[in-house]
């Protein structure tokens, strides 16, 4: 296997998350799922560039993008709950009372 | 990679750990006080800017520590001194608005110190991996500020807007850092430009890539467009002072680390990023400039406004020299000024009950003239019309573009600003030419009114004698080429 | 070296063969004669108490947000107890920095009444 | 502190009083410090000018303090009075201390009176700043606070939507005038590296410059013309020129002290002075010359055409402004500065004492101001009536009175400039001449002669407060003489350094020595328009009608003042519908109410109304238009 699959990979990882943000208009928590999947895309770039150049400073930055998206998530999560207090709903539709 | 002899000087960080000592202490005494301590909490939060300041001032010279990782000169002086303006002006004058509006409890001051926090190590970040670092605390805090009136139905789909965008802008990010990294198989700054400027550092795809996403990644921190789009929602949904500290430091921040990027990192790139760049600044000035025309709501306004202010910075970069960044820097500090003093404004307004409509000024002159004056006075300076401040921090963008050969640039942004002085006007027109609706009364604080005289006093002082301003931002831009 | 994964490989094809051909293979032979008892949701042998798409309560979002943060920064304890013979005692002063930095927002959090259920 | 700044200062701190105490400190005290600011800086000019150009003092150069300083750039606020700044000083600061003194007559029953003269003095310090600039920044600055001053002061009755809708219409049309400005500014700083006055000025006589620029797609273009064109689109805004002229006759919904002081004595002649400053680049262009000869002769006769057929009687003297200030542009187009410099002073006296009649006139008729609805005031305003109607003869060039010297000056320059233009502007200049003395007696003879038209008005019709009345006497003694004191003006070499003339462009040396007839023509003209008015208004009243009825087409067409804001309009909306259209389908046709007013403001507002469009709101499409961002960057810059 060569460093491109893993790019590839990396790279529909990638296109899968972006899409799922526009593309799906109905759960906030699969945007969420969404960009956990960019943040593994990016993981997964590092550590198959890291690999392959025998550098360890890919591996580290992975640690780091994992832990801090956590903590994305975490606070994400906590919105979401407070919005949906207020709306009663988590539907991306009706996210919509400022625009213009 | 072998353990080497560790290069540790704590010493230069000496004003981030003082900000993230601060801030978890004043957690700790913010949930053992509960309410109580709120008032002691916004005192030692300034106590605590003004020594950070303090600490700021005493560095000299350029070093690194944490192998390259973390840098102070000339420059993250300069931006670090703004960002805490940028932080402690909104926080001085909104501290009734944070306890009228059930926002007091002091996890509000903790959560905008650890912003500003992130703000200064993007500062001062000398690789990828601490720049992330820096911009995720900073814009995981703005998340929450954002969202910070829990019953407040815009409030939190502002918070949800902004966090959801810009969660996508840092995988942009991070994935062109991830292309960048595979290409020079480094992260710290000095090793990537090492890399870069030998001859067989040119022509990657994957580099051009990587610098893509990375400018994605950072236009969407300063709101350029067409990675705009959650500035007018949010800027409208926060808070109100959540919104003026939102519309400069990270902005600060942002450009900042930009500066980096683009100076240290990418300097023989140029022939890629100005191009980009350019392409935001114009797009960015225009959208700034039409945007405003109709909108009602002024924080709305004040977004777009800010989106054109931000394409007149980025002519800065894009004249790619000194002069450029110098006359970025100005731009910004002036800017900060103007913000923050429209927002004590808008804030003086809520405390009687004034909604944010552009309608609810109607006549203000009629009512308080020395009010709708500096009001105006402000409006006049964003639109740069001289003698104000703004019209210096114009001036000096221009310059720089015009002697860069920027030339199209520079007549385009004067087109726009042209156009963009259209709604200030309006505003300005609202107050004095509109009849006054019902009585109102309308009063700052003690803290307000501090901030908006400085605010005042400053964009007539740097619009007549801005020679101290241009020295400084002068000597702080040596660092770069 | 990836051949070394190989067992991995023939583990996780005979895993799958064998639940997905169990489950397959009861499909296929069972007889299906539902009843409405049967069709409903299973709660230990009693009458279910609510729908099974119940909403969760709240509390358990936020036991696991916190959940999530504290339990990933363990991750950096792995590489750090790897190295730790070779970082010495600036290492250790270093997690230990790191960890009274995670015990700060602990403290927090216990202290705001977070970790109590009610 | 020197005196000489405090010529600028005084008025400032005048209008800060009563800006900002104004409602504290009662009106009275805040008009009393506005007219001792003003009493102080005329006072003070009046000593600069006897020093500087009835003496023989030399130029006054004073560096106020360092304004911008980066690197080798540098501009500092300075003060640079030379002869040209002297008479500028004179009439910008005597003038508006008169209109101080006018206006407490004028606006004592208007409740915003303090806010109404602290804009007054705001715009004499903005005015006084420009003029006595010596660099084209500071330049800039005087020029952008005359334009904020006189937004603010046109929509002064807020409560009347017209005069709203003219204080945008004003600060629109006057943006892009600026914008060609602030561009011409650029380019000089780009082209000479400094913007002082001195250094650019000697820099273009010493040739050193590149004679050529690439500008945008125009290619190579000649440098100077460029500067030089740039900034005459910033005149053109400011003064009113054929073009870019709508917002004048708008303007005059302010106040009339505000049109007597700013629509016809002082800022539009910012642009006219401005030209007359920068005489040493203009000269170098032949180009730049004859751009600024035919604009000017256009609006001459395009302006007074116009006159020709208005009935409110501020729009009348608009006009007229409008077509004096093409006599000033074009005599500066034949490089017979001077000739533009005398008239504009003569100008100011008499056209400020023909506003402040008018507003005399309005003031006395309950204000009113369409002229069919007066006449006969004669008898009941004698006063006014003498003013007026010297105003009148000053105007029209009548033997003696200022405008005969100034104006024949420019004409005998014109025809003495013995090029193809020059006779151009000077044939344009005689017919204007007719007309302006057919339309400013024709005014005269609807107002003060006749019957009146409305009973009940002309009962009541009263003479001025003698507020009102004294700065009028003082203007009416400046129409009559200033023509005659000012004659060495336009003698050889007055000016000094301040106008430089190129190699051959002698228009006004020669003009001295123009054949008789041609002396004389402008009074023949004069006998012909009042000739005219007198047979249509006096003799013959039913004539007017017949004329009008037989020339419909034309009448119209000069009603509605050859169209321009209808073609305006046409240009802009259509244009905005068709990208409106063609892009959204906003559907949203009224997006923003008061935003009607003109049609540059209606296509930027369906611009913003797409942009509105397409912030819906909803996160997919914000991430959608990242996404798409990334991609565009992505495919073109990679």
């Amino acid at each position: 296997m060569s460093l491109n699959h893993y790019l590839v990979l990396g790279a529909i990882l990638f296109t899968i998350g972006i899409f799922g943000i526009f593309l799906n208009r109905r759960n906030v928590i699969i945007i969420m799922m969404s960009i956990e999947l960019i943040l593994l895309a990016v993981n997964i770039n590092f550590v198959a560039f890291s690999r392959f150049m025998g550098n360890v400073d890919g591996q580290i930055i992975t640690f780091f993008v994992m832990t801090v998206a956590a903590a994305e998530a975490a606070i994400g999560l906590a919105i979401l709950v407070a919005f949906f207090r207020n709306r009663a709903t988590i539907d991306v539709e009706e996210i919509d009372s400022m625009k213009g | 990679m072998a353990v080497e002899q560790l290069d540790i000087h704590l010493v230069l960080m000496m004003p981030e750990i003082l900000v993230a000592i601060m801030a978890m202490a004043l957690l700790l005494l913010s949930a053992w006080t509960h309410k109580g301590g709120a008032g002691v909490i916004h005192w030692l939060t300034m106590m605590t800017i003004v020594a950070v300041v303090l600490v700021i001032q005493v560095g000299s010279g350029t070093a690194t520590t944490f192998g390259g990782q973390f840098i102070t000169d000339d420059f993250s002086r300069y931006v670090k001194v703004v960002m805490c303006l940028g932080m402690v002006l909104p926080v001085l004058m909104s501290a009734d608005y944070i306890r009228g509006h059930g926002m007091d409890g002091g996890e509000y001051h903790v959560v905008t110190m650890f912003a500003m926090l992130g703000g200064m190590i993007m500062a001062s970040s000398g690789g990828f991996l601490i720049l992330y670092l820096g911009l995720e605390l900073m814009s995981l805090s703005l998340y929450v500020l954002a969202a910070w009136r829990r019953d407040d139905r815009c409030s939190s789909e502002a918070g949800l807007k902004y966090f959801v965008l810009g969660s996508v802008a840092s995988g942009l990010l991070l994935y062109g850092i991830s292309m960048v990294y595979g290409v020079t198989g480094g992260t710290g700054f000095a090793e990537v430009a090492s890399f870069l400027g030998k001859p067989e550092g040119h022509g990657s795809q994957l580099l051009a890539l990587g610098v893509v996403m990375i400018l994605a990644g950072m236009g969407f921190k300063i709101a350029a467009v067409p990675f705009h789009m959650w500035a007018p929602d949010v800027y409208q949904g926060a808070p109100t002072p959540v919104t003026a500290f939102m519309s400069v430091v990270p902005k600060v921040a942002a450009i900042a680390a930009l500066f980096r990027i683009l100076f240290d990192v990418f300097p023989t790139y140029h022939v890629q990023w100005v191009p980009i760049l350019q392409l935001f600044a114009v797009l960015s000035m225009a959208v700034g400039a039409f945007g405003g025309l109709v909108q009602t709501n002024i924080k709305r306004l004040l977004a777009y406004s800010s989106i054109g202010h931000v394409g007149y910075m980025l002519i800065g970069l894009v004249a790619n020299s000194q002069a450029g960044a110098q006359g970025v820097l100005v731009y910004i500090t002036i800017y900060l000024f103007m913000t923050v003093g429209v927002f004590g404004l808008i804030i003086a307004f809520d405390r009687q009950g004034l909604g944010e409509n552009i309608s609810d000024y109607q006549g203000l002159a009629r009512k308080q003239p020395v009010m709708a004056f500096v009001m105006a006075m402000f409006m006049f300076s964003m639109a740069g019309i001289p003698p104000l401040a703004g019209f210096i921090g114009k001036f000096s963008i221009f310059m720089a573009a015009v002697k860069g050969g920027f030339i199209p640039l520079a007549v385009v942004g004067v087109l726009f600003s042209a156009v963009g002085a259209f709604y200030y006007i309006r505003v300005v027109k609202v107050m004095y030419f509109d009849q006054p609706e019902g009585e109102f009364k309308v009063t700052l604080s003690g803290g307000g009114f501090i901030v908006v005289s400085l605010s005042l006093f400053m964009i007539f002082f740097w619009g007549i004698l801005p020679g101290d301003l241009l020295a400084w931002t002068g000597a702080s831009v040596q660092a770069f080429h | 070296m990836l051949e070394h994964y190989f067992p991995i490989l023939v583990l996780l094809g005979a895993a799958l063969a064998i639940g997905g051909g169990a489950m397959g293979f009861s499909y296929l032979v069972g007889p299906k004669r539902p009843y409405h008892e049967k069709l409903d949701q299973y709660e230990c042998g009693f009458a279910p108490l609510g729908r099974i798409r119940m909403r969760f309560d709240v509390r358990f979002y936020l036991i696991a947000i916190i959940f999530i943060v504290f339990d990933i920064e363990a991750a950096f304890l792995f590489p750090w107890a790897v190295a730790f013979e070779s970082i010495g005692l600036i290492g250790f002063i270093e997690m230990m920095l790191f960890l009274s930095v995670l015990l700060v927002g602990y403290a927090y959090v216990w202290k705001k009444g977070a970790l109590e259920w009610e | 502190m020197s005196a000489n700044l405090l010529i600028l200062l005084a008025p400032l701190t005048g209008a800060l009083v009563a800006g900002l105490l104004g409602r504290r400190i009662g009106s009275g005290l805040a008009i009393a410090a506005t007219i001792t600011g003003m009493l102080i800086s005329a006072w003070l000019s009046i000593r600069v000018f006897s020093v500087v150009a009835v003496g023989d003092g030399p130029v006054i150069r004073e560096e106020i303090f360092s304004w911008i300083v980066a690197g080798n750039f540098n501009v500092h606020f300075g003060i640079l009075i030379d002869r040209i700044t002297a008479i500028m000083l004179i009439v910008v600061s005597g003038i508006s201390t008169l209109i101080h003194i006018y206006s407490i007559g004028y606006m004592a029953d208007d409740p915003d009176e303090p806010r109404f003269f602290s804009y007054l003095s705001l715009f004499t310090f903005a005015m006084l700043a420009l003029v006595t600039s010596d660099n084209f920044l500071q330049l800039f600055f005087g020029w952008e606070g005359v334009g904020l001053a006189s937004y603010l002061l046109i929509g002064f009755w807020y409560k009347k939507e017209s005069a709203c809708n003219a204080a945008i219409k004003a600060f629109l049309v006057n943006r892009v005038g600026d914008f060609g400005f602030a561009l011409g500014i650029f380019a000089i700083f780009m082209v000479f590296g400094t913007l002082d006055y001195d250094r650019v000025f000697q820099m273009a006589g010493a040739g050193e410059f590149k004679p050529t620029v690439d500008f945008l797609f125009f290619g190579d273009v000649d440098t100077i013309t460029l500067i030089c064109l740039l900034l005459f689109v910033g005149a053109m805004g400011k003064s009113a020129q054929f073009l870019l002229h709508t917002w004048l006759p708008d303007a005059m919904e302010g106040p009339t002290p505000v049109s007597a002081l700013i629509h016809a004595a002082t800022m539009v002649t910012a642009g006219v002075f401005m030209v007359c400053r920068a005489s040493p680049l203009f000269e170098l262009s032949e180009t730049a010359l004859g751009v600024v000869t035919v604009v000017g002769a256009v609006t001459a006769v395009f302006a007074a055409s116009v006159g020709l057929v208005q009935n409110d009687i501020k729009k009348v003297i608009a006009y007229s402004t409008c077509s004096q200030l093409g006599y000033m542009f074009f005599s500066a187009g034949v490089s017979a500065y001077a000739a533009s410099m005398f008239h504009l002073m003569t100008h100011a006296f008499f056209k400020a004492l023909l506003f402040l009649s008018a507003g005399a006139v309005i003031h006395a008729m309950h204000h009113e101001q369409d002229m069919r609805r007066m006449g006969g005031l004669a008898k009941k305003i004698p006063i006014t009536y003498g003013v007026m109607m010297l105003g009148t003869l000053a105007l029209t060039g009548f033997p003696f009175l200022a405008g005969f010297y100034s104006k024949d000056a420019i004409l005998e320059s014109a025809y003495a400039a013995h090029t193809g233009l020059g006779t151009f502007a000077w044939i344009m200049g005689m017919l204007a001449a007719v007309m302006t003395t057919f339309y400013s007696f024709r005014l005269v003879f609807m107002t003060f002669h006749g019957k009146p038209a409305d009973h009940h008005a002309y009962s009541h019709a009263h003479e001025a407060p003698w507020s009102m009345r004294g700065p009028l006497l003082v203007l009416a003694v400046g129409a009559v003489f200033a023509g005659m004191i000012g004659v060495p003006l336009v003698g050889e070499g007055w000016f000094k350094g301040a106008i430089v003339l190129g190699q051959g462009h002698d228009a006004l040396a020669h003009a001295h020595h123009v054949p008789f007839w041609v002396k004389w023509l402008p009074f023949g003209a004069f006998v012909v328009g009042v000739y005219l008015a007198w047979l249509m208004y006096v003799r013959l009243p039913t004539l007017p009608g017949i004329v009008a009825e037989t020339f419909r087409g034309t009448h119209r067409f000069l009603v509605n003042a050859w169209y321009f804001d209808r073609l305006y309009d046409w240009m802009f909306v259509t244009m905005a519908k068709k990208i409106g259209e063609g892009l959204w389908h906003t559907g949203d046709e009224t997006i923003i109410d008061g935003f009607g007013v003109n049609g540059a403001a209606k296509m930027c507002t369906r611009i913003a109304g797409g942009l509105r469009w397409v912030q819906s709101g909803y996160i997919y499409h914000y991430a959608f238009a990242m996404i798409v961002g990334v991609l565009v960057l992505v495919t073109v810059y990679t």
